[in-house]
């Protein structure tokens, strides 16, 4: 405890990384071994809901940052005029 | 004949009325308020009486010698009537009494400017 | 009424007598009865039969504030458990206010699932609105009251679309009865719209992530809980199928993901994180399928859990370290390991992991929308699932306990907030691993098996990917000290403003107007009278005379209109 | 059982004899006893008569010959469910705030005129009463007259001197209001040859001269709707119910604008709901826009008083806009609305003003003028005057119309009147007015409750239970009435659609 804990530690973190790096290939890997049993055409795509994740979370942070540009205010933005009252 | 002199008593009513409000409406002081008052008042009394009087009729009072009686109970109601203004006028000219012990004025805008400056900022209306 | 039943009290009735009777106790009797009544409430709930119990008159209306069925079980039950794990949970809260007050909300929500008549609706709804007010005084800070007063206007100008609705909806199908309802008069959408706006639904969501974060640390554990929900419960009943609610769902979804991902205070990104999950279930009332419905009943319920573990585990942070944002928290994994750990359960749960209550229950709505052919529905909730997991499931526990270390070394909290949270977090997995208890408490009978292969893999699939790119735009992600505007801007800011404005004209106005009268006072004066008095007798009596001079204004304009008319 | 037979006569005049009882005798003490006496004698009249008329046929009337002369000659008095209804609020609410009074009159009237006071109050009581009981439309006049008279002086008793002023103007606009309905009373007496209300309305039928029976209608109108402030004929209210003794406010607001609104539906559906003329006017959009406008302005205005009495005056006005709102719609829910209002209004006023009153003696240092209760005074006050504050919230509620107090009920039967015309907008108008309402209960909330105790807050006492008792008491009743409706509202629709049924 005295430097960081164990989790702390950049060569855990490293262990950490390629585990996860692992289970996202076993992940995929493992969806060509199961019958996806589609709803629609497009999943039955290999790797489509891995990939589809991918995106749609970028597409959701980067929509989200252009949103911030627009409307983003300081956390003292109502208590500063008085607004909040 | 007849139905002009009625309606001159209307005229007569109509204007004791309007001249009665309108005093009330533009004097400042109180008592001038109160005979305008009182002005307006005694046209209800006309009101009432004029229709009541017939020409050539006398008082309800059962009589061989006459056919025609005036209606008696507008004048019962007007006595009455007269009854009510005396006490609102006396009850108004005490009151002024009591105003003018309170604000040594009966000009009413003298007064308002008083409670005004009295009342600061409270009075908005 | 003969029969055992009869002597059964109503169950919200209870909760909200032994509300009003709370503050009368102290010390061990008051803790007993904290934990007693919910338990009590939940009995004479499970001991009354199906069907309609209660029936009154009131102005000359049936009213039936008491009848029970699957769907009112269900979430009477879920109500009353929370209330009971909440009152566990704030035990130890110094404002002696707020369990009373809490117990008043969530019985009046309990009230509402057992009204089957639109006016005990609308009067439980309104008790609601003043129970949760409450609540949220009791926290009392300057920012919880100012936010108390703008959370009460919008549930007063809820209420009162509300009762115009139900008023309507009486007086024209001349039925107090609450079925299912068409969107053919404007009372119906009247009625709507008083649901949605408790629902969060825009544009007045912001009153939500507004208010609700401003509660005590326990406050809005119970907050959470009963208003969003209850609307799920009304529009489940009252407008179920109701394509419109489809993309008032989508568009609560993504609202909630986006804001959530902007923003700083851990307690707002769980409160946009609700926005977000009540989306889910309106888009499942709005899809219709009995497995929709279905899905939305049963996310209702697990969402009540799994939310109400992750504001436990954030009130916990609260009440340790006084700190809500998450640029100055961090690192709390270190002393607090119950708290992570359930924080942890919370934030898997709410994405949908396998083998957790989440995964069971959103699995019904994203199949009812396949089996519904609705492929834009269908992708939509997919990548939904994919950023609950982003801005819930990881990014509050990564701020709060992980990330860079704040140096806060704050200790669990006490043996009633650890049990609280270890009994939710315990439930969570249970119905996540054995999903059949809540299956068969579901309105429509269940045929779905969540656990397939496909979908487990799929799942697994969308969320760890998901996990990757948070872990990957981490950078884009660092928390900066902000917050991010919304509808509220428009009644916080711009209403103020305007009002600002409108008083400096209203004050300007009124001298102009005042100048106006006076002149116009002087001209009249001076008509009357031809050449007298130059400065004006109108005016001079402006007090007495002002009044007569309007009794013979209204005189005349009566006299014109009667003759003219 | 003779007795049973003369309680309409005695219902005006046991108070009416312990006025000159109460002078003769001149002791406060005694006076007190005494008109005391007299009210809840009154009371318990009135609600022998409620029962009575509660064994009679739906929409039977009780009458009583004055004097043995029948009627169209003699006077009548008539009891139907309406006028029993509102002789039950008039007494019972003059019975709660006498009893009520006798600490807060200690405190702001000169106790040598304390014997003067009861008296005046046993006038104002027997007026307002006969006012309601009578069938004779002159009669109605002079009780009125009665009633106002009592009224200015119990207004000019007040301390502050503004008491006096106001109580001028009042009596200024009170006698032109009077006249006016005393020259309108002429012109139907002309017009028909009968001055008996019921005789009237059936007389006026056959009239011909539809001018005359306008002009009539319009001065009645106007000098009821004087006196029964009617915005822009409020002007009046504010100043006498701002620096009336508490007391006096608190029954009048309970009681004097509400026999008025009384007199006019009297006049309105008996009188001239028989003539022709009466479907063809634009009355109702007249008044529609009248309420309309007391809705909105005078609560607006409410909401930036500063004075606490003059606040709550404010919304009486806005309040009165609501009943005359119901008369507008001239449908048997409108006018259900305007009765139970009436009603449910006068007993959560009375409650506010009795406790502003206890307030008032809370916060005023012993042999001191009582204070000016401004929101300065409330500061932190809930903490000190607990009950006094609770109940004026709860009124409050009523004010506003939550639900679950006797407010909501009348709003209710509103917005079912508005919908049954289809006039959403109006809904919508009643709803928002209401916000306005929460907006100036809200101000005494937040200052009640929420803002701290100011260092020199001096000591503040809760009000006697002498005091707190008979406010609660009313209190409890607008709550009571918002669920329990079967009096309130049962007897509003079935006046209304007596009244409705023989208007067409």
């Amino acid at each position: 405890m005295k430097r960081g804990h164990r989790l702390e530690d950049p060569r855990s973190i490293r262990k950490l990384w390629r585990g996860f790096l692992v289970l996202l290939a076993l992940s995929v890997l493992a969806g060509a071994l199961i019958d996806p049993k589609p709803h629609f055409a497009i999943e039955g795509w290999f790797g489509f809901h891995a990939l589809y994740g991918f995106v749609a979370c970028l597409v959701m942070i980067v929509g989200a940052k252009v949103l911030g540009w627009c409307l983003k205010k300081p956390d003292t933005y109502y208590a500063r005029d008085g607004h909040d009252d | 004949m007849q139905g002009s002199f009625s309606h001159f008593g209307y005229l007569i009513t109509i204007l004791v009325m309007v001249s009665g409000l309108y005093i009330v409406m533009a004097q400042g002081n109180l008592i001038k308020k109160l005979i305008g008052l009182s002005i307006f008042q005694t046209s209800v009394y006309l009101l009432f009486i004029v229709p009541g009087k017939l020409l050539g009729a006398t008082a309800p009072i059962l009589s061989p010698h006459h056919a025609l009686y005036s209606n008696p109970l507008p004048h019962v109601l007007i006595l009455t009537a007269i009854v009510v203004g005396v006490a609102t006028l006396a009850l108004g000219l005490a009151l002024v009494v009591r105003v003018r012990e309170a604000y040594g004025s009966i000009e009413e805008d003298e007064i308002t400017a008083l409670e005004n400056q009295a009342a600061g900022p409270e009075i908005h209306a | 009424m003969t029969s055992l039943h009869g002597l059964v009290p109503h169950p919200a009735l209870l909760l909200i007598a032994g509300a009003l009777l709370l503050p009368l106790l102290r010390g061990r009797a008051r803790s007993v009865a904290i934990l007693a009544l919910p338990a009590l409430a939940l009995a004479a709930l499970w001991l009354l039969p199906d069907g309609v119990l209660w029936r009154v008159h009131w102005l000359g209306y049936p009213l039936t504030p008491l009848a029970v069925d699957r769907l009112s079980r269900l979430f009477a039950s879920i109500f009353l458990l929370l209330a009971g794990i909440g009152g566990l949970f704030a035990l130890r809260q110094e404002s002696r206010l707020e369990i009373p007050a809490a117990y008043l909300y969530a019985g009046a929500a309990v009230g509402v699932t057992l009204a089957a008549d639109l006016i005990s609706v609308f009067l439980f709804w309104e008790c609601m609105a003043i129970g949760s007010t409450l609540v949220l005084w009791s926290a009392g800070t300057p920012a919880a009251w100012t936010a108390s007063r703008r959370y009460v206007g919008v549930h007063l100008a809820g209420g009162m679309l509300l009762f115009a609705g139900v008023a309507g909806q009486i007086l024209g199908t001349g039925d107090t009865g609450f079925h299912v309802m068409r969107l053919d008069s404007p009372a119906s959408w009247l009625i709507l719209a008083g649901f949605l706006v408790n629902a969060g639904a825009p544009p007045l969501s912001a009153w939500l992530p507004d208010a609700y974060p401003e509660a005590s640390w326990s406050g809005m554990v119970f907050l959470s809980a009963f208003t969003t929900k209850t609307a799920v419960y009304v529009l489940l009943r009252g407008f179920p199928g109701t394509e419109l609610l489809i993309w008032i769902g989508l568009f609560m979804i993504f609202y909630g993901i986006v804001y959530a991902l902007l923003e700083n205070d851990m307690r707002r990104i769980l409160a946009y994180s609700i926005v977000n999950q009540v989306g889910f279930m309106v888009t499942g009332i709005g899809i219709g399928s009995e497995m929709a419905l279905n899905g939305a009943a049963a996310h209702a319920f697990t969402h009540i859990l799994y939310k109400a573990l992750l504001l436990m585990s954030a009130g916990a942070v609260l009440a340790a370290t006084g700190r809500r944002k998450c640029s100055e928290l961090g690192g709390l994994f270190h002393s607090m390991p119950v708290t992570t750990l359930c924080g942890i359960i919370g934030a898997l749960a709410i994405s949908a992991f396998p083998l957790t209550s989440g995964f069971v229950s959103k699995s019904l709505v994203s199949q009812a929308a396949a089996d519904a052919q609705l492929q834009g529905v269908w992708l939509l909730l997919a990548a939904a699932s994919a950023g609950v997991f982003l801005h819930a499931g990881i990014k509050f526990p990564w701020f709060v306990f992980f990330q860079k270390d704040s140096g806060l070394r704050p200790a669990d909290p006490p043996a009633s907030l650890r049990w609280a949270m270890l009994l939710l977090a315990f439930l969570c997995i249970a119905l996540g691993i054995w999903p059949d208890p809540l299956y068969a408490l579901l309105p429509y009978p269940v045929a779905y098996v969540p656990y397939t292969a496909a979908h487990v893999v799929t799942q697994l699939q969308l969320l760890l990917f998901s996990g990757l790119a948070f872990f990957v735009m981490l950078d884009h992600l660092r928390r900066t000290p902000t917050i991010t505007l919304d509808f509220d801007w428009l009644w916080r800011v711009a209403g103020p403003a305007l009002a600002g404005v409108a008083r400096a004209r209203v004050r300007a106005a009124r001298a102009r107007l005042a100048r106006g009268l006076t002149g116009l006072g002087r001209r009249a004066g001076a008509w009357i009278l031809r050449n007298r008095a130059p400065d004006g007798l109108l005016l001079r009596s402006w007090s007495s005379g002002s009044m007569s001079l309007w009794v013979m204004l209204v005189l005349m304009a009566y006299l014109a209109l009667y003759y003219l008319g | 059982m003779s007795l049973a037979q003369h309680l309409p006569a005695l219902q005006v005049v046991l108070p009416l004899i312990s006025a000159p009882l109460a002078v003769l005798l001149r002791h406060g003490g005694v006076a007190f006893l005494l008109v005391t006496a007299g009210a809840w004698a009154a009371f318990a009249a009135a609600v022998a008569l409620w029962l009575q008329v509660d064994l009679l046929p739906a929409g039977g009337v009780l009458t009583y010959h004055i004097g043995n002369w029948a009627p169209p000659w003699g006077i009548e008095y008539r009891v139907d469910r309406l006028t029993s209804f509102v002789l039950v609020l008039v007494s019972g609410t003059a019975a709660l705030v006498l009893t009520y009074g006798h600490a807060s009159i200690e405190r702001e009237i000169a106790r040598a005129s304390h014997y003067l006071y009861y008296a005046m109050f046993a006038l104002c009581l027997a007026g307002l009463l006969g006012i309601t009981i009578t069938g004779d439309a002159f009669n109605v006049f002079v009780f009125l007259e009665i009633s106002s008279l009592a009224t200015y002086v119990l207004i000019a008793l007040g301390r502050d001197r503004r008491a006096l002023t106001a109580s001028y103007r009042y009596l200024i606009l009170g006698t032109i209001g009077a006249t006016f309905f005393v020259i309108g009373v002429g012109f139907l007496y002309l017009l028909t040859g009968t001055l008996n209300i019921a005789d009237m309305g059936a007389r006026l039928r056959d009239v011909e001269n539809p001018r005359a029976v306008l002009a009539a209608l319009a001065f009645l109108t106007v000098g009821i709707s004087l006196k029964l402030a009617l915005f822009p004929l409020h002007q009046w209210l504010p100043n006498a119910y701002t620096h009336a003794p508490s007391t006096v406010t608190a029954f009048l607001a309970a009681t004097a604008t509400k026999v008025s609104v009384y007199v006019l539906i009297r006049f309105y559906f008996g009188v001239f709901g028989e003539s022709l003329v009466f479907q063809r006017l634009p009355l109702p959009e007249i008044m529609l826009g009248l309420s309309l406008l007391a809705l909105f302005a005078a609560n607006l205005i409410a909401v930036f008083q500063d004075n606490l009495k003059r606040m709550f005056a404010y919304s009486s006005v806005g309040q009165i806009g609501y009943i005359t709102l119901g008369l507008s719609f001239d449908s048997v829910h409108g006018l259900t609305a305007s009765i139970v209002h009436l009603f449910n209004h006068g007993v959560a006023k009375a409650a506010i003003f009795l406790l502003i009153g206890g307030l008032v003696l809370g916060i005023g240092r012993p042999g001191a003028p009582p204070p000016v209760p401004t929101f300065k005074h409330l500061a932190g006050l809930a903490r000190r005057m607990p009950l006094t504050c609770l109940g004026i919230v709860l009124a409050g509620l009523s004010l506003i119309g939550v639900p679950g107090t006797g407010g909501f009920i009348s709003k209710w039967y509103l917005v079912l009147a508005a919908m049954e015309q289809r006039q959403y907008w109006l809904v919508g108008a009643i709803l928002l007015s209401s916000l306005l309402a929460v907006a100036y209960v809200w101000r005494f909330v937040e200052a009640a409750y929420f803002r701290p105790v100011p260092g020199d807050g001096g000591v503040v006492r809760e009000a006697p239970l002498v005091m707190l008792i008979p406010a609660w008491i009313l209190v409890a009743a607008s709550i009571w009435f918002g669920l329990d409706t079967s009096l309130t509202v049962g007897s509003a629709l079935d006046a209304a659609q007596s009244l409705l049924r023989s208007g067409t």
